[in-house]
């Protein structure tokens, strides 16, 4: 008979992980920060202006300030790691198996980086009209 | 009164998967489920089987799905239920048979937490002197029955049962943060694992189930912030 | 049980895990001693967890106090049966044991300056009986737990082997000697045998025969029945102790510490009758004479409505102290009675709760098997099964989590001492042979009585004719249905014959325990022509130490016991009245 | 598992936490495209603005915004919580705290978003 030795049985010795540790902080590092900068942004968009008011170049032309540059950016960015790293949690709860967690990790994080870049782009390199 | 008593039975002998099997009993409002159960087994059917041993409240033998909540059967009344009672082994745990679960993993984890004083240095001839304050700092976690009601009905678990567990974090919190222990900085890294507290998403099953009311969630917080701070 | 059996071999094997298994388990790791720890539950769930009030030690933290007024309070306590030997032993080693289970991580509740903290407890006095003395260390209300906790976490930690859920069904006596156990594992039905130089029984009482009991369903008195049917006498049988306060009706525990704190007992009347019954210690009188007052009320149509219970008061303490103090026992009476104790008095009634008597042992723990103190090698006993004895014929609050503790470790010393010493023994020819007939038997059987009615029937007799008041007429009542019952219990059937989780044969099998149990206990309380501590004859009312004070020993001649008597040690204190 | 057991307010409140999230989370992906457009498609862009405009999208404006305003107001509980583990204690009336303030921001909000499509209907001007 094979006998289970209740002190190994379970789970492998754990080892400390700060990379957890850091998304755990930083997700809520971010979370306090979006609750400013996400709710403003709804607001401006929803409640001070409306959409049938806005066009491309009214938003160009609000990028003339470099303050709503920044401004927006930082949301991205918050936003951008907030998120995706709150769907990293979600997927490592519901998907299991090493090779489906393998693929939607990865296939994760290269949305992220190309978002990343894009909205970047968008945000930095946009020339101002008047 | 007259309840139905639903029960999801299990004989690994004879069935491929858990079935309801219901029961119809007259009892006293203030009857506990763990009666409910006992008139079941010594007066219908013998053959079914689950954990029990002290009949109140403090072994932690008879967790169990009691009407979609985790609950001690001998902890909670009928009147506290009403007249359709539904009874289902711990979710998110193997079924060995009827109500019973495998709990070796549950108890492995348990161990996995170093749950026991450490304090290398040679003791007193007295006791180690321990103020009143210091003490009450871990009393609440010191109640724990490792009835197992907690981890088994918490999200995080049944999604990754690789997470070390509320039950689990609650023992270590109890020498973590009891003065006379020095093995917490091991304890503290071991928790600041993958599986460990940062699975917590404070979602309190885990609070609203123990039979003996610990606040998990803020013994969990807590040593997360311990480990926050030790990283800091 | 077709399959051969596991043979696994240790140095050291420990049947039960309570506190008493549990320390005897940690001495031997601490020794280096290749141990097993078999036990039915899961370890944390053995009935030690439920003990409450506190563990007595004469620290002297909160007042003035000595050893020697404790082994006193011990012996007059034990109504003189008490061994002094034992008992001096057990009220000196009280003092390091509790500072050990300190060092261990037992989180005691502390004084204003940090040491661990006293209180009052029924029976414990200072200089010899003048009044109550704080002695008993404690951990709220939930001592029992945490000394459980604390003994399996430090199990853990020096790595004891355990086997959970392997239910002990025979002892390997042989030519008079020890050679291990067999047992059967819930999970899978196999049978296995464990060969060992030493073997600890530690499984705890057997109030379960009583209806209305503080003891787990799950004590069922396994270790001392499988000793008596393997030729071992057992000791001072009759002496079963009822505690006062059983919350009425369901005989869950409200702890003695809710007197020790201030708590009092209402008649119907709303009288505090024990002014009438001890003036002295009043509600702290030890539990034979509070159990004994109760009844007395309840037949003089004293009883809460003229009903069998009577009202344990704790309200006029404040919410402060009940919360701090008594948070499980008060929750007890809200969960299970509906009374919120803040405010109301709680129903309770005289409960089922401790057996002074079990398998005779001597101070090192070694079993020993007749009335010359004969040590049978390598079988041990401690705790509640065990009789070395400290309880006598009544044993004191707190002195039991101390006796499994100091025994139990005790047995765990003189185990590593043996192991050291002794050549593994060899197994009988067929270890298995005669328990797996037995259980075969028993598993086959489909047509037949219900071992749940027979076990009904057996706790509603002892109950009405064995408890705390006894005659030669209710005792021969008891005899005479007990013996029915055993007749009958050879035709019962087992339901389940499935191969995983049988819980239903092995509760059958506890059924045949608890019979040879109640069988033995009947038998020597009819013998003992006397009243003497938790055994109270009302026909022989009163003491008698010329021709009783004396240990009786029930042996098995024939499948039935046999009376013989062994002498009492007496060192410091010669008997003397008893009174309160 | 999710719907075999009786979630409670703590379950309850983790639940709509993380669809919230995903949901924006969704939303963000395709904002992020569709903010790509102001710069290299300014037509398209116009067009989507105008799809945000129409009545099926304020419709859908308003979903965002209560997803975004739960999952920010509960996102907050969340660390209130982790900051006073003390505060564990009232974490269901910090629920409920939450929601008053969902409705009290949130009603006049939907109100705003939706003007244009129901001010006609109750007759009060766009
Ligand atoms: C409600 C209550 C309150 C009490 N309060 C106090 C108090 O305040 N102070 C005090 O001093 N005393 C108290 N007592 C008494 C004391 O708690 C018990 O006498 C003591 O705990 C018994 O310990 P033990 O180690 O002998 O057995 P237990 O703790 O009962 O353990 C028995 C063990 O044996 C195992 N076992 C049994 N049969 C088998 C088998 N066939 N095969 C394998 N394993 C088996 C079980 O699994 C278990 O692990 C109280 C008792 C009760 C019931
Ligand atoms: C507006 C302020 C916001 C706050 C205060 C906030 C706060 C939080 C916090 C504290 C968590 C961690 C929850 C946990 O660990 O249990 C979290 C998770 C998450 N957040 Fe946010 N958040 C905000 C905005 C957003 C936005 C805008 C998005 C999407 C774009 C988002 C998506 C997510 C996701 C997907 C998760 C993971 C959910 C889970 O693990 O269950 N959040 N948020
Ligand atoms: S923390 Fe509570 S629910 Fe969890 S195992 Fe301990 S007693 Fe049971
Ligand atoms: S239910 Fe689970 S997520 Fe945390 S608060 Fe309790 S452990
Ligand atoms: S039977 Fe012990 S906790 Fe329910």
């Amino acid at each position: 008979m094979v006998m289970i030795d209740p002190r190994t049985a379970g789970r492998s010795r754990p080892q400390g992980s700060g990379f957890e540790l850091f998304v755990w902080y930083l997700m809520r590092v971010t979370g306090v920060m979006l609750f400013v900068l996400a709710l403003a942004h709804f607001s401006i968009m929803h409640f001070l202006f409306d959409p049938s008011q806005e066009s491309a170049s009214w938003i160009a032309a609000r990028w003339g300030s470099l303050a709503w540059r920044v401004f927006d950016w930082t949301l991205l960015m918050m936003v951008l790691f907030h998120s995706f790293m709150g769907v990293r949690t979600v997927l490592l709860d519901y998907v299991h198996g090493t090779r489906a967690r393998l693929l939607s990790m990865s296939t994760l994080y290269i949305v992220a980086l190309i978002l990343f870049a894009a909205g970047t782009a968008v945000v930095m390199t946009l020339p101002v009209v008047a | 009164m007259h309840v139905s008593l639903r029960i999801q039975r299990f004989d690994p002998d004879r069935d491929t998967a858990s079935h309801w099997v219901e029961y119809g009993l007259d009892v006293d409002p203030m009857a506990r489920v763990l009666d409910l159960l006992h008139q079941v087994k010594w007066e219908q059917d013998s053959s079914l089987a689950f954990r029990r041993s002290c009949g109140h409240g403090i072994c932690g033998s008879d967790a169990m799905m009691i009407n979609g909540r985790n609950r001690l059967a001998c902890k909670i009344r009928v009147d506290q239920l009403g007249r359709k009672i539904s009874v289902a082994p711990l979710p998110g745990l193997p079924v060995v048979k009827d109500l019973v679960v495998d709990m070796d993993g549950f108890f492995a984890k348990y161990r996995s937490v170093h749950p026991f004083l450490v304090n290398d240095d040679p003791p007193p001839a007295q006791e180690r002197r321990q103020s009143q304050a210091q003490r009450a700092v871990f009393d609440d976690t010191t109640k724990c029955i490792l009835c197992g009601a907690c981890t088994s009905s918490c999200p995080s678990f049944w999604a990754r049962p690789g997470y070390v567990g509320p039950a689990a974090i609650v023992n270590a919190h109890r020498f973590i943060f009891d003065s006379r222990d020095q093995g917490g900085e091991e304890r503290l890294q071991i928790l600041a694992d993958r599986d460990g507290v940062w699975r917590c998403r404070t979602i309190f099953n885990c609070v609203d189930a123990c039979p003996r009311g610990i606040n998990i969630t803020r013994a969990i917080l807590e040593v997360s912030a311990a480990i926050v701070e030790k990283s800091a | 049980m077709e399959a051969a059996p596991v043979i696994h071999e240790f140095e050291a094997v420990i049947v039960g895990a309570g506190g008493a298994g549990l320390y005897a388990a940690l001495e031997l790791a601490r020794d280096g001693v290749q141990t097993a720890v078999l036990t039915k539950l899961y370890p944390t769930r053995s009935h030690t967890g439920a003990a409450q009030g506190g563990i007595c030690a004469a620290l002297g933290n909160q007042e003035e106090d000595h050893w020697e007024w404790h082994m006193f309070d011990t012996v007059k306590g034990g109504d003189y049966l008490v061994d002094q030997d034992a008992a001096e032993i057990l009220a000196r080693e009280a003092i390091e044991t509790v500072i050990e289970l300190e060092h261990l991580g037992l989180p005691f509740n502390r004084t204003a300056d940090g040491r661990i903290d006293q209180r009052r407890f029924g029976g414990h006095t200072r200089n010899f009986g003048e009044a109550p003395v704080r002695r008993a260390c404690y951990a709220a209300d939930r001592t029992g737990h945490m000394i459980l906790q604390t003994l399996y976490q430090q199990c853990i930690k020096h790595d004891v082997r355990f086997f959970d859920e392997y239910h002990v069904v025979d002892l390997l006596v042989e030519d008079g000697v020890s050679r291990g156990v067999v047992a059967y594992r819930l999970a899978d039905s196999s049978l296995h045998v464990f060969r060992s130089k030493a073997v600890l029984l530690a499984t705890g009482g057997f109030g379960r025969m009583f209806r209305i009991t503080s003891n787990a369903h799950t004590l069922t008195g396994d270790g001392v029945a499988l000793a008596y049917r393997r030729g071992i006498p057992l000791q001072d049988m009759e002496f079963y102790q009822f505690h006062p306060t059983g919350l009425a009706g369901l005989g869950v525990l409200l702890s003695e510490a809710a007197r020790g704190e201030g708590g009092i007992l209402l008649n119907g009347k709303g009288e505090r009758f024990m002014e009438r019954y001890a003036p002295t210690l009043m509600d702290l009188a030890p539990r034979d004479v509070v159990s004994r007052a109760i009844y007395q009320e309840i037949r003089a149509g004293r009883g809460v409505d003229g009903k069998d219970y009577v009202y344990l008061d704790v309200h006029h303490l404040g919410r402060a102290v009940i919360d701090e103090k008594l948070p499980d026992i008060t929750d007890f009476a809200r969960i299970y009675q509906g009374v919120e104790p803040y405010t109301q008095p709680v129903g309770i009634q005289p409960t089922a709760h401790y057996a002074m008597g079990g398998i005779p042992t001597d101070v090192h723990s070694r079993v020993v098997v007749d009335e010359r103190n004969t040590v049978l090698p390598g079988l041990y006993a401690a705790g509640e099964c065990a009789c070395v004895s400290v309880h006598g014929a009544n044993r004191l609050g707190t002195n039991s989590l101390l006796d499994i503790l100091v025994f139990g470790r005790r047995a765990g010393l003189d185990m590593a001492r043996f192991a050291r010493e002794a050549d593994i023994p060899d197994l009988p020819s067929d270890p298995v042979g005669p328990v797996a007939t037995e259980l075969e038997a028993l598993r086959s059987r489909r047509e037949g009585e219900s071992p749940a009615k027979i076990r009904r029937e057996l706790a509603d007799v002892m109950m009405d004719d064995v408890s705390v008041f006894r005659t030669a007429d209710t005792l021969r009542h008891a005899q005479g249905v007990v013996d029915g019952l055993r007749e009958r219990y050879r035709w019962v059937r087992v339901r389940d014959g499935g191969a995983h989780f049988n819980q239903d044969l092995l509760e059958a099998r506890e059924v045949g325990y608890q019979l040879d149990v109640a069988q033995v206990t009947v038998a020597a309380a009819l013998a003992r022509q006397e009243s003497r501590g938790a055994h109270y004859r009302e026909d022989f009312p009163e003491r008698d130490d010329a021709s009783w004070l004396k240990h009786s020993l029930a042996c098995r001649v024939d499948g039935a016991p046999e009376l013989r008597y062994k002498p009492v040690t007496i060192t410091r204190f010669t008997p003397k009245p008893r009174t309160y | 598992m999710l719907l075999r057991y009786r979630a409670r307010e703590g379950m309850l409140a983790w639940a709509f936490h993380r669809i919230s999230g995903v949901a924006i989370w969704l939303f963000v992906v395709v904002h992020v495209v569709d903010i790509y457009l102001v710069g290299g498609d300014p037509k398209a862009y116009n067009t989507v603005l105008q799809i945000y405009g129409s009545p099926i999208g304020r419709v859908a404006e308003v979903l965002l915004g209560a997803a975004l305003l739960y999952h920010a107001l509960n996102g907050l509980r969340i660390l209130i919580i982790d900051l006073w583990p003390a505060m564990t204690v009232y974490h269901k009336a910090l629920w409920y705290a939450s929601w008053v303030i969902f409705v009290l921001v949130g009603i006049p909000g939907a109100f705003i978003i939706l003007r244009p499509v129901i001010g006609p209907i109750l007759g009060i001007g766009a």
